[in-house]
């Protein structure tokens, strides 16, 4: 990966070479332009110059309304194809997969913080198997980071107060740079890890390697009981609160009615401002978690939450 | 024995303190963003010999947190944004439609005296230990977690918004109000033009930027809580506000060079502006859809993806009018009779510098590919070709072009061709290394970074040292022709303008009887000759 | 004018003025669900017609200031149009 | 009297149509400052309505009901003075200057009462908030909202009762005519804008949450 002077850095997931498609269209488009305009400067900067009172001066163009008009519509033109090919590769990188695997990243000064669903947890590292699509869910503990792979050619700003996810689908084994990319303070600039990506095998290895006192799942039921949601979420209790068994994914209807995707960040909110979105038919009762439960304990009752739903796919 | 000019009126300190006469107030802030430039530069100057290697050796992460912060505020606040209206435009908007003065000569020295007040408590605020937020000042981290002048620092930059605004308003009025008789929106050259659209940016964001500046302030000593998430506030509303000013503010730094430039490229060549009327309304097009753009600041914040669709398309919609102007500046050129001074070197300069910022800016403005470059290097090298490589440019330019009106002298010609030709050399090494740099991927505002990207941060530390002494050189060599310089005549090249129509330097009422415009600006016949607009 | 006695359409204008705080007032205390921050609303833009047409003399302004007084509220409209399209499509 | 114009300007209605364009601007300015922080009011009250319902209750409504006929009534002796003064009854308008400007008085004293009971029922932001019940994120916002809002509101109705003393101090002495009264007409234009600030204030912060 050194070079002495590196020009270019190859990507590694299928949207980063659709990313760098993109930009090969436009550096081509800009140095057309660049050229043509240059061409042209220099052409009259040199036949036009004072000094040369031999050039032809007579027959100036007066008239410049068709001028005008054809170079805007030209550039409009450009300009329509060039957005919608950024668009439409934009809008691809909103759905991840529906096999996607999750990962949970809390971010705070000045460390990224990973937790597999097995429960085991890295600190500025991330590891991934080869060939299966990996999706982050993240979230911040304190100010706005930003989690950027460029080798990837993507990133996402991990934004306090609420839920942020990011995919993507390494092809080839390695370890490429974790930056966070968002201005955070102090350092910032040390606020970097290794993505390292795995053969599958390999990975499977490593997870069983690792130190872990229970899945994400069961340390989040542990969350889960010992903050007594059971008391008006489980089976047969006494306040009536919805079941959260299969609640993953689905539709919920709202009081308000309007009807909202149960997925990470919805459930996130309702634990936190429970009473911002009501499902329709129940009370407004519960008390607000704000304040009381710490980032990387929600993730895990969030994780152990989707549990319930008895897969851990991304919602539809 | 000269005649009585502005600058020999009286020359108590008192009178100049104390003046309202458009030209002295241009003058006054003339000098003192001179001030804030070289500070600014001072803070760049750090930070790029600081990143010559990718370790820490120079200074401290907060040491250099603080000098980019630094660097950014005072650039976009106290140069930039001041730089061509506040002291070009002050000096020739009333020249140039034949009045007197600006419609509120006290509110613009009052503007001025806001600007240095704000500019003090900015400095104060550097002085006292600095502010570690970045430019942007983006919440919660300003709010709750930054341990620096963030109240100071905000305060300055409100105070300048005010001075901004007043100057914006103070234009936007003069404009409408005292122009010659017979000077129709049709005459008025092109300058005036861009200097119109920035003041309507100037009226109308900057209000948005003191409020949300305001309640930054008010959210870090009063917890109000509006941009805190722990107390159910919105991070993303703080870049909502923020870039609903500081987007349209881009273009305040760069319309005005527009402007300039259109006046050199027309002068220099001897030939009307081509196609004037799609110059002019492309200014107030930029300013307008200017508005529409903000949130491509934001296609990674966490915006909603239909926001983002409707931010990139507007933002290739803006590019438009730019790409306009530039055509019509190369067709100008196209059969007229081309000089190379100094201005017009400049002129040339930003056209190239511009061009090749607006393009990038098509980069940022792609969803997918802004996904990959944005918080990168790509991004510092774009708005430094728009920023530095066309404002500063242009005021460049614009300065040499109206130096004679100013002061009566003329500059060096050769020396200033020189800097010229060192500025537009030391500028591409500087920071053309940085676009290569996004393109590999290195984040923007990182103290220490991987080695691999070391050998392009060589080249571009390089390239701002000799930056460094091209921006030092117009100090000497103007600062020398103002007392040494060949007196100047009242029109030394030839223009149009009725800023030209009076002496050099102009008498403390601009004109002996109020100009009557006969004619369209840039009349200049076949052969080249100027005609000027009061003939 | 007589002296000590108010122009006649300033004078309708504060009655009709202080008429349409009553009924503001009494329109809110009326359940009328998601409208009553519509009427609230609209009353309050019909006040600021009357303040901005007859106090603010807009009714007989140039077309130029007539502009001017509308140009702040369209710039208001763009940023309340682009920030609440974020917000009501997250 | 000032019968000539100032230097800049050929004639005495240049002068005067330069002022009044240069205070429309003005208030086109100020509609922005406001307009940034009533999005933030609109975002949060659209993110939770119900809470800001709940938190608009807890305004004293009829504070503010007396004080927007306050405000309005003397925005209406202000539109009167203005023309008395270009009639030349200089002591009339001076003397209606001075009631409206006793009304914007009026107006503060009646807030400091609200800001007094506000503070006594602890609604006040981080210098003494105590709200139980669910919807205390939003109430805190709200009256975060309400105190920067009402706030500024109130800086400048200070300013505006300064401005109001002095031009009719100014006006008593009969200062200003048919010929000369810019300074009249623009601080009248300031005064209308700032009781309309108020009128959406009012609509925004005493009116929601009333019928439930």
């Amino acid at each position: 990966m050194q070079t002495w002077i590196p020009l270019w850095l190859p990507g590694e997931t299928a949207h980063a070479s659709a990313v760098d498609l993109l930009f090969a269209g436009l550096l081509a488009s800009s140095v057309l332009v660049l050229v043509l305009l240059f061409f042209l400067m220099g052409r009259f900067a040199v036949h036009y110059r004072a000094g040369n009172a031999g050039a032809d001066r007579d027959h100036r163009t007066k008239k410049s309304w068709h001028w005008e008009v054809s170079w805007t519509a030209a550039t409009l033109l450009a300009f329509l194809g060039l957005f919608v090919w950024g668009a439409q590769l934009y809008m691809r990188l909103q759905d991840a997969p529906a096999d996607a695997l999750p990962v949970y990243v809390v971010a705070k000064q000045w460390m990224w913080k990973v937790q597999h669903l097995g429960g085991q947890r890295e600190i500025n590292e991330l590891h991934v198997p080869l060939g299966s699509a990996v999706r982050l869910i993240m979230s911040s503990q304190d100010v706005i980071h930003s989690f950027f792979i460029p080798a990837f050619r993507i990133k996402h700003d991990v934004v306090p107060g609420t839920t942020e996810t990011l995919w993507f689908k390494p092809r080839k084994a390695g370890v490429y740079h974790l930056f966070c990319a968002e201005y955070c303070g102090t350092d910032h600039s040390r606020m970097t890890g290794r993505i390292v990506v795995m053969e599958q095998t390999d990975f499977e290895q490593w997870l069983a390697h690792q130190d872990v006192s229970g899945t994400m799942a069961e340390e989040g039921g542990r969350l889960f009981r010992q903050f007594g949601c059971g008391g008006c979420h489980g089976a047969g209790a006494a306040v009536r609160a919805p079941q959260l068994d299969g609640l993953y994914g689905k539709a919920v209807p709202l009081s308000d009615g309007s009807i909202r995707i149960a997925d990470e960040r919805y459930i996130r909110d309702s634990i936190l401002k429970p009473r911002a979105r009501i499902a329709a038919g129940y009370q407004a009762l519960m008390p607000s978690y704000e304040g009381k439960i710490g980032e990387g304990e929600l993730v895990q009752i969030v994780a152990y939450i989707k549990s319930l739903a008895g897969d851990a796919r991304p919602p539809r | 024995m000269t005649a009585r000019n502005y600058l020999t009126e009286d020359n108590s300190l008192r009178s100049w303190f104390f003046t309202t006469d458009h030209k002295r107030v241009a003058v006054l802030y003339a000098a003192s963003i001179t001030l804030f430039f070289f500070i600014g530069g001072a803070a760049a100057t750090i930070i790029r010999l600081e990143l010559a290697t990718p370790q820490a050796d120079l200074v401290t992460s907060d040491v250099y947190n603080r000098l980019f912060t630094i660097h950014g505020v005072i650039m976009v606040w106290f140069f930039l944004i001041p730089s061509i209206p506040a002291t070009l435009g002050n000096f020739v908007v009333p020249l140039m439609i034949g009045a007197r003065d600006l419609a509120f000569p006290r509110l613009n020295l009052t503007s001025w005296y806001l600007f240095v007040l704000g500019g003090g408590v900015t400095l104060y605020a550097v002085f006292a230990g600095g502010i570690d937020t970045g430019w942007t000042f983006y919440a919660p981290f300003s709010t709750m977690y930054s341990n620096s002048h963030v109240v100071l620092a905000v305060t300055g930059v409100f105070i300048a918004g005010f001075s901004s605004i007043l100057t914006g308003l103070n234009f936007i009025v003069t404009i409408h109000r005292l122009r010659a008789p017979g000077l129709t929106w049709y005459r008025l050259p092109l300058f005036l033009w861009s200097l119109y659209s920035t003041s309507v940016i100037l009226v109308l964001a900057t209000p948005v930027l003191a409020m949300t500046l305001l309640l930054v302030a008010l959210d870090r000593f009063a917890g109000i809580g509006i941009f805190d998430p722990a107390r159910g506030g919105d991070p993303l509303l703080f870049q909502h506000l923020f870039w609903f000013y500081s987007h349209p503010a881009v273009y305040i730094m760069i319309l005005p060079g527009m402007g300039v430039v259109s006046e050199l490229i027309s002068v220099y060549s001897r030939k009307a502006v081509f196609g004037y009327k799609f110059v002019a309304w492309s200014a107030v097009a930029i300013a307008v859809v200017g508005f529409f753009v903000w949130g491509h600041h934001m296609f990674v914040s966490g915006q909603s993806p239909f926001a983002g669709l409707v931010f990139s398309f507007m933002s290739f919609i803006v590019a438009v009018p730019s790409a306009i102007k530039v055509f019509n500046w190369t067709a100008t050129m196209h059969k007229g009779f081309i000089r190379f001074d100094a201005p017009m070197l400049y002129a040339l300069a930003f056209i190239g510098l511009f061009t090749i910022g607006g393009l990038t800016g098509l980069f940022l403005a792609c969803l997918a590919y802004d996904v990959y470059v944005t918080d990168t290097y790509f991004v510092v090298a774009h708005f430094h070709y728009i920023m530095v490589g066309g404002m500063v440019t242009a005021y460049f330019g614009g300065l040499h072009y109206w130096w004679p009106k100013i002061t009566g002298r003329m500059y060096p010609e050769y020396w200033a061709r020189a800097a010229a030709i060192l500025i537009f050399f030391g500028f591409n090494m500087t920071f053309f290394p940085q676009f290569i740099l996004g393109i590999l991927g290195m984040p923007r505002r990182y103290h220490v970074y991987p080695p691999e990207f070391q050998v392009w941060h060589v080249m571009s530390s390089a390239g701002a040292s000799i930056l460094a002494v091209a921006y030092l050189l117009p100090l000497f060599y103007l600062g020398w022709s103002m007392f040494f310089g060949k007196r100047a005549p009242s029109n030394p090249w030839q223009a149009t303008g009725l800023e030209w129509q009076t002496p050099s330097p102009p008498p403390s009422h601009n004109f002996a009887t109020t100009p009557v415009v006969k004619r369209n600006p840039y009349d200049y016949s076949l052969e080249g000759e100027a005609r000027p607009q009061n003939a | 004018m007589k002296n000590g006695q108010p122009p006649r359409e300033l004078l309708v204008s504060w009655l009709g003025l202080l008429a349409l705080l009553g009924i503001t007032v009494f329109a809110s205390y009326q359940p009328l669900g998601a409208a009553n921050t519509g009427v609230a609303l609209a009353i309050a833009l019909g006040k600021s017609l009357i303040v901005a047409a007859i106090f603010m003399e807009l009714r007989r302004g140039s077309a130029l200031t007539i502009v001017f007084a509308a140009t702040g509220f369209f710039w208001l409209a763009i940023m309340f149009w682009l920030a609440l399209a974020d917000y009501m499509s997250r | 009297m000032p019968e000539t114009p100032a230097d800049q300007f050929v004639d005495m209605r240049q002068q005067h149509e330069t002022a009044q364009l240069g205070m429309w601007t003005f208030i086109a300015t100020e509609v922005l400052f406001f307009g940034g922080l009533l999005l933030a009011y609109c975002v949060y009250r659209i993110g939770d309505p119900e809470g800001f319902a709940e938190a608009a209750r807890h305004t004293k409504i009829v504070i503010g009901t007396i004080n927007t006929a306050v405000l309005l009534t003397s925005s209406f002796l202000v539109a009167w003075a203005v023309t008395a003064a270009r009639l030349r009854q200089g002591r009339m308008a001076g003397l209606l200057l001075g009631f409206a400007a006793v009304l914007g008085l009026a107006f503060l004293a009646l807030k400091g009462v609200e800001y007094a009971k506000e503070y006594d029922e602890h609604l006040i932001p981080r210098l003494d908030f105590a709200y139980a019940g669910p919807k205390a994120t939003s109430v805190y916002l709200f009256f975060s909202f309400y105190f920067v809002a009402t706030g500024l509101h109130a800086l400048h109705i200070a300013i505006g009762v300064v401005v109001l003393a002095v031009i009719g101090w100014q006006a008593g002495r009969g200062r200003y005519s048919e010929r000369y009264h810019s300074p009249i007409t623009v601080a009248g234009l300031y005064w209308h804008f700032v009781d309309v600030v108020w009128i959406f204030l009012f609509a925004l912060i005493y009116l929601p949450g009333r019928a439930s």
